[in-house]
């Protein structure tokens, strides 16, 4: 099975993943079904009318009171299964995950420790980029909700045979694990891991690199210097992610400790921008609508003043102002 | 061994000093580098070490410095960043000699906090010592009790920074009474000056960025930082199997970060003749400008199989299979060999450019499974035109230096059902000061670093069939 | 008693609730305030503390409550931000019983930190109870073993907020396998839900702005930030003794800024007749607005001294001296006192506007020591006209929601001689969670903000006369 | 004498200290004087050629070759004196100053304790905006320098007779005094203030709010509850300056234990922004650039074939291209 975050297709076929585009806060994974529906307040859209399109193609619906509504198919990536995810879930969203790969200097060939997997956001960004992801999560429901989309998502094969042949196996192994605890190497024998190798006694994870999504990394770092844990022969990367400063401080004194070193602390700062045209405003129309208060002030002055003087008058000239509007585009960040 | 992990001969590697300056260094077989101030090494004394280590330079022995082989002589080939400024030569000379090649060994740490002196780390935590400052009203050399010429005995004695600079903050009488700020940037100013180490680190798109940024030469490559040339490969879906479209005006550094993203470790095995990723470069002037690829590690076979460069003309306007072909007569392998040598010549440079139309031509017409493009050019014309190859649900993400550039584009894709949710992005890096007791986030944050603008190509439904 | 300071009758302040809600109220004598949930209080309790009291609301014997005179009865006149939202009026009343007025006591704390029960300030600081999280999949309320009843009970009983919190925390099974975020986020939800208590302050214009942000309605203000505003006082050197051209299109906010910066704290010794300061407004369309200053703690006849409002027209156009007179003619007191009573009010309407139109005259000739424009008006057209009159050496400062528009008058004035050094600046203030030990920058700050352009206005000089 | 700070000018006179702008990274405080120069790389300029000038004058100057040289005067303002200063000291810049006193609620009659002086930066700030301000610094020599600058810029009266009377006194009291050791009250018989009423035997400064930049600030917040310091009869805020968090902790451990409540944390991040004009470069020209060298290569290469054929052409045609330039706002953050 191809993974759709690892390989391109360009016709949507039964039983693919695929994410429905409804709008940008509502994205569907779904998997094409013949003869099912996709239901939208939009409309009803038949699986049978996707299938056989290429992906990308809007697919529009004639709604009940003749309009049209309309969704897009999708392949889905990383990125897309990001915005997919409910925001109550932690997520480790785009602008940290391109910059922790980049930093952890991450390709096809790169070998990754990821504890914990959370909402495997940042799994799946791993999964599409490096060549191995050894992902622990120490929650038990996180962690079968998790085994279960990476089977689904084909980055888990369902009857892998040997997990060290890199051109057969899984892309992603994901093992139930609380890291501070019990460290990092895995005993396929005893652990709950997503290897259905069961003849391994132990595994060279060799990492290349590390993420630690922990409340407390400082409590597992010791254990990266397990045997077979960490790849000798080359430099490793870690990146430890934490929301209070005291934890990437109780971070930094382990990090000392165990022997790391060019330790950098960085925040990253991601904004998104909506456009707008605003339209100008000139100065010279709202002189002209006072000028014209003014007018009609003044003509309504004299007249009551003819009036007064018993003269009577009843033509009122009226101005009409017109307005002529240019438009500049502006930047507007959504609160 | 991999140049991906290892220092390897033949490498561009980037070496940084202590002073924090870095400089990027070919390492080529019996060779000198000289770092001027902070020493100089053999190249093929740190061959096969791992990238990322840091080494110490030290002199052995005095007395046998003057006979030492390491010493450069004049007709050794001495790469250096020392450069006379003046008409002082010989001063700077006196004041900077040759430095002979020391040895190197491995240290384990290259940051500040662990490798000061451990006498002074006693005086570092007291945060209590602010009240101190107020005796103090200039640390001028006079409180510094070690002269220059003492320093230099030391040096001459082959004493290590570290341990020259532990010296000299025992003989500061006025140390422990400054602000642990000031101890702090005491230490390192110091520490700058005296300390002969470097670190040998892989030269990955980020530390290439660096270093153009450090030499002042950041426009050349649109002033991008790297979080945004990071979040470019994340939002264009690159896989080392996919085939991009790219317009990249910043002399081949976006293209070397996607080959890394795609290739890194791949191209040691063999030339890499499994591999199918492409990155199709479309430039606009006659030929492409990908200069910055040379620091690359790839090598120009590699190069050369996975990335295709054709003028905006040859992709946007091809010419017919049949105008090709109506310029080229092929001949047989008989007649070619009948040919006179410069006729032969003149023969395959011919069939060479008839090859090549013959494959621009494909390339103008294949789908691409990205578009990725860094151009000052105006985007509004050219997006829609590089667009049209784009698979459906596929990326595309634009590079700009500015915002209001980007802000016109995704005016023009919101009214456009070609295009998918258009988003305008910034990411910066925020640093911080990482040394305990004293973190805070840095206020001196370069501006710049580029926008991004990313939506999806679709395909719009024909509502006039439903 | 000074209404800067002291919470006084007839005062306008903010009401800060439990659940960070805020609500702005006039202290009426003898009147009730109704908080819904959290309580309800006798405006008369509060008055003569200072402002920034925080009280709490308490309810002293439940027996006698029914009888309290306290209770509020049908003829009270209730202020409440309680609005039934649909038919299920009947419901909502018996969730929300209308609240007796309690009494009130001072707490010193509002802090969310050291109002948290003594018994879960031990538990809080276990940053190593992270482990346990894998045991909890969901805290439900089977968890908690005070059931509703329970504590509505409690509540009837006049426990206060933080003791029903700190016997809920006891009673509950999983509170010390949560994390310690969870935890937090625990008790802050209960402690919205529980507390009663409200803080009382003072309506300044970052209050003011908080409260129009809160409530969605910040785009009234052109979507101003706080510093943003306050950069503007600074940079326009904002003085009790200025007089300041301003143009103000939010509703008021930035003139009771200015107002404040040159006067707080001065208008409550008598009308304040020896303060020289003076605000001119141009506004564009027939009457100025300026609704946001019915906020703030002017008297209306301080107001009317110190702010005098005028069209553009008659700014930038004014009448001629004599085309006033013309129109007018004036009248002895003799035969004033002939007229009849509706043509006398006639010729006093006809007088004040003569005397308005000659002011108008005056102040369209004045010189500004600033100038200060917050307009959604096309600000190259603008800015120059209604800097004519600012003296040298005093600034002109721009606030605008788009930095584009900025940007297009800051090219405008790079040109013109007449504006010294135009600068084009953003301020954001980024707020942290401030709980020791879990000190972070957060995460969901809010976009927009505005930018502002500042220059000083120069004397170019005559270069043919040198 | 009025403080320049503290009212408008509108003429410059003999005596006044002005700012002289020559470029916005290089303005220079003088005291105009008749018969003095003011000699700059651009040209010379008599003081008797600014006095009795307006503020704000350009004033213009012929160079040795012919070209002309010009500055400009103007009165200084705590923000423009913030900007002349030597970017080497430690200034707090006024993109925090103005938050920093609308977060302390400064109008005319407010009166604040700022500890320490040093810059003087935000001093001038609270200067212009408040009642009556009283610093202190604890390092000699900036307190001297301080002091002299707060006489010069008359912000000290240097024949002060009875501080506490509001309409005729300085508008700053600086002490020279280690607040962390001593404190905040006054006692002017003994210490070293700038206060020339001696026969005060203290001072009561009733604050209504305070400014602390101080390396360790949590060591000085006790001293505050001393009789006499704050208004006791409003609410007071605090503002504490720190560069490292660890700092910001202990001071929120401070603030906390001496009941300080509401503490807030906040960074402000300001920005200027250059702004340029970006040439607009059409792909129309970059296309016509190209099918002109296509249309002179493939004329070579008839040319080439013509002559192969023994044909001799010497005919080139030559095409020029035309491009039109259209420009775009941009913004530029300066490094």
């Amino acid at each position: 099975m191809n993974s759709p975050f690892t390989s391109y297709k360009d016709t949507i076929q039964a039983g693919d993943l695929v994410l429905i585009w409804i709008s940008r806060d509502n994205i569907k994974p779904i998997t094409i079904t013949p003869n099912e529906n996709f239901n939208t307040r939009y409309g009803i859209f038949p699986h049978n009318d996707i299938i056989g399109k290429p992906y990308g193609s809007q697919i529009a619906t004639k709604t009940s009171n003749n309009k049209f509504g309309f969704i897009h198919i999708l392949q889905p990536t990383p990125e897309l299964w990001t915005l997919s995810l409910p925001h109550r879930t932690q997520i480790v969203y785009t602008f940290d995950a391109s910059y922790i790969l980049g930093r952890l200097d991450c390709g096809p060939t790169t070998r990754v420790l990821e504890a914990g997997t959370g909402s495997a956001s940042l799994s799946h960004s791993f999964a599409r980029s490096v060549g191995k992801l050894f992902t622990y999560e120490f929650h038990q429901v996180r962690y079968e909700q998790a085994l279960q989309e990476f089977k689904e998502h084909g980055l888990i094969a369902t009857n892998e045979k040997n997990v060290n042949n890199s051109t057969n196996s899984s892309r992603v192994v994901i093992t139930h694990r609380d890291v501070c605890k019990n460290g990092f190497q895995i005993n396929p024998l005893e652990d709950t891991t997503s290897l259905n190798e069961q003849s391994l006694p132990s595994l060279n994870l060799n990492a290349d690199c590390v993420f630690l999504d922990l409340p407390a990394p400082w409590e597992a770092i010791h254990h990266l210097d397990a045997p077979g844990v960490l790849n000798n022969h080359e430099q490793v990367n870690i990146c430890c992610f934490s929301p209070c400063i005291e934890q990437v401080d109780k971070t930094i004194e382990a990090l000392e400790k165990y022997g790391w070193t060019d330790i950098e602390m960085v925040e990253i700062q991601g904004k998104q921008f909506e456009s707008r045209r605003q339209m100008v405003r000139k100065l010279d129309d709202a002189l002209e609508r006072l000028r014209d208060l003014k007018r009609r002030k003044q003509e309504g002055a004299e007249r009551r003043k003819r009036l007064n003087e018993k003269l009577a008058s009843n033509g009122i000239a009226t101005t009409s102002t017109s307005t002529s509007t240019k438009e500049i585009d502006v930047e507007k960040r959504p609160y | 061994m991999d140049p991906s992990t290892h220092i390897t001969l033949g490498q561009q590697v980037l070496i940084k000093l202590p002073s924090n300056n870095s400089k990027i260094c070919e390492l080529k077989a019996n060779e000198v580098i000289n770092l001027g101030k902070f020493g100089a090494f053999k190249v093929n004394d740190i061959i096969g070490y791992q990238l990322g280590t840091t080494f110490e330079i030290y002199y052995e022995d005095k007395d046998t410095e003057e006979q030492d082989p390491n010493l450069i002589s004049s007709k050794d080939k001495v790469v250096t960043d020392a450069k006379p400024k003046n008409n002082h030569k010989r001063e700077r000379k006196d004041k900077f000699p040759k430095k002979p090649a020391g040895k190197v060994r491995i240290i384990k740490s290259s940051t500040f906090k662990s490798s000061l002196p451990p006498s002074t780390d006693e005086i570092l935590p007291n945060t209590n010592s602010s009240k101190n400052n107020e005796q103090l009203i200039d640390i001028g050399s006079e409180a510094q009790k070690l002269s220059m010429k003492d320093i230099e005995e030391l040096k001459k004695q082959s004493m290590s920074g570290e341990a020259i600079i532990a010296k000299m903050v025992s003989s500061h009488e006025n140390f422990h009474k400054k602000t642990i700020y000031s101890q702090e940037k005491y230490l390192k100013r110091k520490k700058q000056k005296f300390e002969k180490f470097f670190k040998v680190e892989y030269l990955n798109p980020g530390n290439l960025l660096q270093y153009l940024l450090d030499k002042g030469d950041i426009l050349r490559v649109l002033d991008i930082s790297w979080e945004s040339l990071e979040i470019l490969l994340n939002l264009a879906n690159i896989q080392p199997t996919g085939k991009y479209l790219v317009c990249d005006e910043t002399g081949g550094l976006i293209v070397y970060a996607i080959m890394e993203r795609m290739f890194k470790g791949l191209n040691t095995n063999g030339n890499g003749d499994d591999i199918a990723g492409e990155i199709v470069l479309v430039h606009e002037n006659e030929h492409p400008n990908l200069d910055l690829l040379k620091y690359s590690n790839f090598s120009a076979e590699f190069i050369e199989k996975h990335v295709k460069t054709l003028s905006m003309l040859d992709y946007l306007e091809p010419p017919t299979k049949l105008e090709v072909e109506s310029l080229f007569v092929a001949l047989t392998e008989e007649q070619i060999s009948n040919l006179k040598p410069a006729k032969k010549g003149a023969y395959y440079r011919s069939l060479k450019f008839y090859e090549r139309s013959l494959e621009n031509i494909k390339l103008s017409q294949s789908k691409y499974d990205g578009l990725i493009v860094a151009s000052t050019l105006h985007l509004p014309s050219l997006i829609p035109r590089l667009s049209a190859n784009v698979h459906g649900s596929r990326p595309i993400v634009c590079y700009s230096q500015f915002k209001e550039v980007l802000l016109e584009l995704s005016h023009l894709l919101y009214d456009d059902t070609n295009y998918l949710a258009p988003s305008l992005l910034e990411t910066r890096c925020r640093p911080y000061q990482t040394i305990r007791g004293r973190l805070h986030p840095l206020m001196t944050m370069r501006g710049g670093g580029g926008y991004l603008l990313w939506c999806q190509k679709v395909l719009p439904a024909n509502f006039d069939h439903i």
